[in-house]
């Protein structure tokens, strides 16, 4: 089996379904001859032609709206969004359409697309390219949002993602695209969206993360372990809906919790999972629940950038925290 | 008819029945619009106009929510959907209830949609009309991507794109003409100016001479035609689809009319234009038009007339009553269709508003 | 003293303001010669001329946009949006730009604009008429956002944002633009930003709420006086910056919380609250922290939309609940 | 030079010099381009040239971040914002620094700024120029609201704002210009047409024939000029600020130029375009121009030559040590500019960074 990083994994999860689902359509900006700015959908445009893989015009409203007549007319359309931080002028048509047509036609209409994005800060990008506003997604009903933190979960879920009936949009860390190798099989597999994933197990405390995040929760994890802290941490990933019940479990077991993003901290999805467990595991909790986020400024040009990110050292020291409360 | 005589920039616009019906553009009647047809699409806008005046009955009785009057606008309606065929879609904005009805939505469904029931946009599987559309200018690319589709199916079909002329200011509508005339995706826009965008004028919402001259910045023809002129309307929306249809790519067509009504039931006209300018532009009804060359040419009788509306007058009742009728208020439908399978938060929520609603003795079955 | 309801309220600090200060311009779809589809802005164009109350064409993220260069420029431009739902549009200009420049240019260039909008349900009013995505704005950094409840805080809250020298969201709850009258004096007096009000006392229980779930709030506090629970309600006014302070006090006080809003459950402001409350009062809380909010699901049409808002039934039976954990 | 001469749905162009530094529009050289003048701007072409090799060479060696490089886009840089006066305002998009070079934004500023500090947007105070925008198109409307307010103060100055040949497809471009028409705002659209958005090219980006003609849409002119010919672009921007400054509203320009480089230097373009096609145009060096007219003119000897570019190299390596020895470190300006007043929440998160870098053993003033 191949070890393949996320790029070759979300590739390879385009290649095969575009080659069994003759409704696949990618389009955006660049995706095409280049390959898409990251090369997410190199090899594709070769592959399948240039009606299936589109270099559209420069104008993000523009390829979603598309996409949503494209999904109308039988198809099912992947817009890329290069950045996460474009995505906004996209918003308005995700809010107002995507998010809502089967809904406002009573199920008449449905819209089976997949929205791509890179997201996230970590590589040292331009202003605007390290974006994470996956809570702005999570709080518009009607919408999936997913978010791999692996390669084979990449896969998995982008094939999932593709199948749904339902809009989805897919987010990827595009700090870890080429940071782990991992084994992907080739072929047939999904990992079900909406469902959490407890990546290490633990008693001691939860740590609960997504996206680029999982990668900090686990070191942590290891390093507290060495101090006989024993943390579960789990790996979201889907935001949308949900998986509170995994969450909720593991909190009913260790009685305290740890959330992780990188996003900016008030109203992030953090505020949600507390509001969560508070919610369903009141009794459960020994200590107060700690948030390790982003924080709630802009995004710092690469020079200040390294400071914004949580780490690992950050996440153990909230872990230390809660432990000892 | 050939749509590269009629450069706006050169100020000619498409016209075939004056305002007295009399006939000003004959060699522009299309072959297939027979008297007979003509006849047929009257029909159709006495319908709508029969309609259209119900739905501000039942609004000021408080039967109905805030409403937008197609009223002035029955030519630009009913001559630009009548030239689709089977298989083309058709994509309203918000007042094109005429349009929507000659494609087959079920006047009951339009009604109980501005009754407020989301069923309304519920239409039958057969009818490729999509839902009405509240955000400006939101839907056109929605239609050119529908007519993307079709094309890269070879469908032949072409797909009508409506909206206003406040819409043309929308980057929405800038960015999905941009990808018709790239992707030479086959669909006609159609620009229902009718002079207003609620209070503003034409001539605030864009410098440029006329709307039609827009479709320069994206490659493909504009033309202008006299929106209350059925003829045209039909002479010029037919010669687009013909372009669409045979790959020639998409035209944009501005449809000069006029909003006789409010913009909406909650609006108050007299704030921002003057009656005298209302009053002037009365006389230049669509239906008089064609009313008038109808009986010119023997074609209409006074009681054929009568008989016509007080016909629509009983359907329009009808149906009036089947949407009052068939508006379910069942609470469940609040959750069940944001997506193929409840999840559980949904699930959670629907059963609390049961819980809610048991509480105080309302049945929560609808 | 003249009794204003809240349309007259935030006109009459309009009028005021832009007596005094020459630099405010009003932008937006239909504000000049119509004053407004709610009236707002009545009388202000005749009063002030069409340079300074100005109709534009149909385009929110140009009404946004511009009014970024009009501050550039020197003035104080306040652009309205004649609906929340139509927000959307206006978002990435919002995001990218209004959010960032202070931070982007190190100071070098501020943006001291106040975007108005009515927001909220409850006015049975079309299809994307009915939004109330306040979260999505309490979510960016660099924003503050204002929400009154009363026509004496419409007006102070006003004059307060319109001297503010950053930039202001200032929304409107329009199902109560006329629903409340008060005495709002003529002249200047400002209601400070970021400063929530404690508008009943009570030691039993913490309600937060804003807009127009305040009157919700407030009526159930009064239906469960009568059964002898005496709750403090708290109307946030601005959130964001969040008050917490306010809440945080009043919560170690009660020992429970109730939060009402009207917008979607999932990530909404309600979340923040809990989790901040969590964060700084956990070992107050005698129960767990209650939501009682929109479900997640698009505002009903008009025929189903009561069943959607929280009213003083449901923020009583969550009372309830709280107190007798 | 008369706008209206070039209308570019008759495919006119402005052109002064050929390829060779032959004058073929002499007539149309502006009277206040003196030879003198010319050298100056010369020398701002060499300036920025020689800026743009620096950046990539530190680029290169890590000492900054993602960098898009201006070369062969030197003349539509200098030849637009020379005509600027004292008051006007310049609007980059992200790939002019020669025109903020000229309008007075030092060097070092930015350099640190592509370096990967926000302090590199931190102009002086007397310069007007906006900071560089990464989303594309979004600063067009920041452009018309600057030169909308100019106008309400009736200033007597404009505002010239940059884009790319992709940013004409955002909606962001069309709404602005559109308001810019109905406002009759004093501004020029200065479209630097690089014949590609990255891998996407000139010709996928819209099917109309020009961009020029996209002004058709919003009422005022639009016209294209050769885009590597330092006075050609000169001439018609001149003529554009003139006539916006008297009162005659908007113009947009489309300068035709080409991206020698890469879009930035984490582009390949290889990928996407042949190297013939780059090759063909390198002869076609917007400075080489300038050069051979001046030469042929006397004006510029080999020795001046290679002196100027010494005195660049210096000068550029200069501001390159004082950008990287100026960008401070200080954790706290990342939350000390969010407001004019630091809130609570942020004072505790800034303070938490404070002790999370103690707890490493970092000093955390800078
Ligand atoms: C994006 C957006 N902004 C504002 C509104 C509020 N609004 C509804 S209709 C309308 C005017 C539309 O004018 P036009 O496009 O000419 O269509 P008409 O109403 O004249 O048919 C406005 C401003 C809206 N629905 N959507
Ligand atoms: C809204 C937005 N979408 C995508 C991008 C990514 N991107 C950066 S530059 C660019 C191409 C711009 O092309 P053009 O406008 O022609 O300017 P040029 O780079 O050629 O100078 C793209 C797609 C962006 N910065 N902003
Ligand atoms: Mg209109
Ligand atoms: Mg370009």
């Amino acid at each position: 089996m191949a070890k393949l990083n996320m790029v070759e994994a979300i590739n390879l999860a385009l290649k095969e379904e575009m080659t069994q689902d003759e409704s696949i359509i990618i389009l955006g900006e660049d995706v095409g001859r280049l390959g898409g700015v990251f090369r997410v959908t190199d090899g594709l445009q070769a592959l399948f032609g240039p009606d299936r893989v589109v270099d559209t015009p420069l104008a993000e409203a523009a390829i979603v709206g598309t996409s949503i007549g494209l999904a109308l007319g039988g198809f099912k359309p992947v817009p890329e969004i290069q950045f996460m931080g474009f995505l906004p002028a996209a918003l308005d048509q995700i809010i107002c359409h995507v998010s809502r047509y089967r809904n406002r036609s009573r199920g008449r209409y449905t819209l089976p697309l997949v929205i791509r994005a890179p997201y996230g800060a970590g590589i040292h990008a331009p202003e605007h390219h390290s974006e994470s506003t996956e809570a702005i997604l999570a709080h518009l009903p009607g919408l999936k949002v997913v978010i791999p933190s692996t390669p084979y979960d990449a896969k998995g879920l982008l094939l999932a993602a593709l199948r749904d009936p339902d809009p989805v949009v897919f987010l990827e860390p595009k700090r870890i695209y080429r940071a782990i190798r991992e084994e992907v099989p080739e072929g047939d597999y999904t990992v079900p969206l909406a469902t959490a994933k407890v990546v290490r197990e633990g008693d001691a405390v939860t740590v609960v993360a997504w996206g680029s995040m999982v990668r900090e929760a686990v070191r942590a994890a290891e390093l507290v372990a060495e101090e006989g802290i024993a943390a579960e941490v789990i790996d979201l990933r889907t935001i949308a809906p949900l998986d509170d019940e995994t969450i909720v479990a593991s909190i009913r077991k260790t009685g305290r919790g740890v959330i992780v993003h990188e996003a900016c901290r008030t109203c992030g999805l953090g505020a949600e999972i507390m509001a969560r467990i508070q919610e369903k595991a009141f009794l459960s909790l020994a200590a107060p629940l700690e948030r390790v986020t982003g924080f709630d400024t802009i995004v710092p040009l690469l020079k200040l950038e390294d400071h914004y990110l949580p780490d690992a050292g950050r996440v153990s020291r909230a872990i230390r925290k809660v432990v000892r409360f | 008819m050939n749509l590269a005589d009629f450069d706006p920039l050169a100020g000619r616009r498409v016209e075939i029945l004056d305002i007295q019906g009399n006939v000003v553009g004959r060699d522009l009647r299309p072959a297939d619009l027979s008297d007979a047809r003509l006849l047929d699409l009257y029909d159709r806008m006495v319908y709508l106009r029969v309609a259209d005046q119900q739905a501000l009955t039942m609004q000021r009785a408080g039967r109905m929510g805030t409403y937008p009057p197609t009223l002035g606008q029955e030519a630009a309606n009913i001559g630009s959907a009548a030239v689709l065929e089977e298989g083309d879609w058709l994509v309203p904005s918000f007042r094109e209830m005429g349009a929507m009805l000659l494609r087959g939505v079920p006047l009951a469904l339009i009604y109980m949609y501005w009754m407020g029931s989301e069923w309304g946009s519920h239409f039958p599987e057969n009818v490729r009309v999509l839902p009405i559309c509240a955000p400006v200018g939101t839907q056109i690319s929605h239609g050119v991507g529908l007519a993307w589709a079709a094309k890269l199916k070879k469908e032949g079909t072409v797909t009508l794109i409506y909206f206003g002329d406040g819409a043309t200011s929308k980057g929405d509508c800038h960015e999905a003409m941009n990808f018709a005339g790239v992707f030479q995706t086959p669909c006609i826009f159609f620009c229902q100016n009718n002079q207003y965008a609620i209070s503003v004028p034409r001539s605030t919402q864009t410098a440029a001479a006329t709307l039609a001259q827009k479709a320069v910045a994206y490659g493909f023809p504009g033309v202008m035609v006299d929106g209350n002129d059925l003829l045209a309307v039909y002479a010029a929306t037919q010669a687009a689809a013909a372009q669409a249809r045979s790959g020639g790519g998409p035209v944009f067509i501005e449809a000069q009319t006029y909003r006789l009504g409010p913009h909406t039931t909650a609006d108050d006209p007299s704030r921002y234009r003057l009656e005298e300018e209302v009053k002037a532009q009365e006389s230049d009804d669509p239906l008089r038009r064609v009313r008038l060359y109808l009986e010119k040419q023997g074609l209409l009788t006074p009681a054929a007339e009568t008989e016509r509306w007080e016909r629509y007058r009983a359907l329009v009742q009808a149906e009036a009553k089947k949407a009052e009728a068939a508006i379910p208020l069942n609470p469940d439908d609040i959750f069940d269709y944001h997506y193929a399978t409840l999840p559980p938060y949904l699930a959670f929520q629907k059963d609390y508003l049961h819980r809610i609603l048991a509480g105080r003795g309302e049945p929560t079955d609808g």
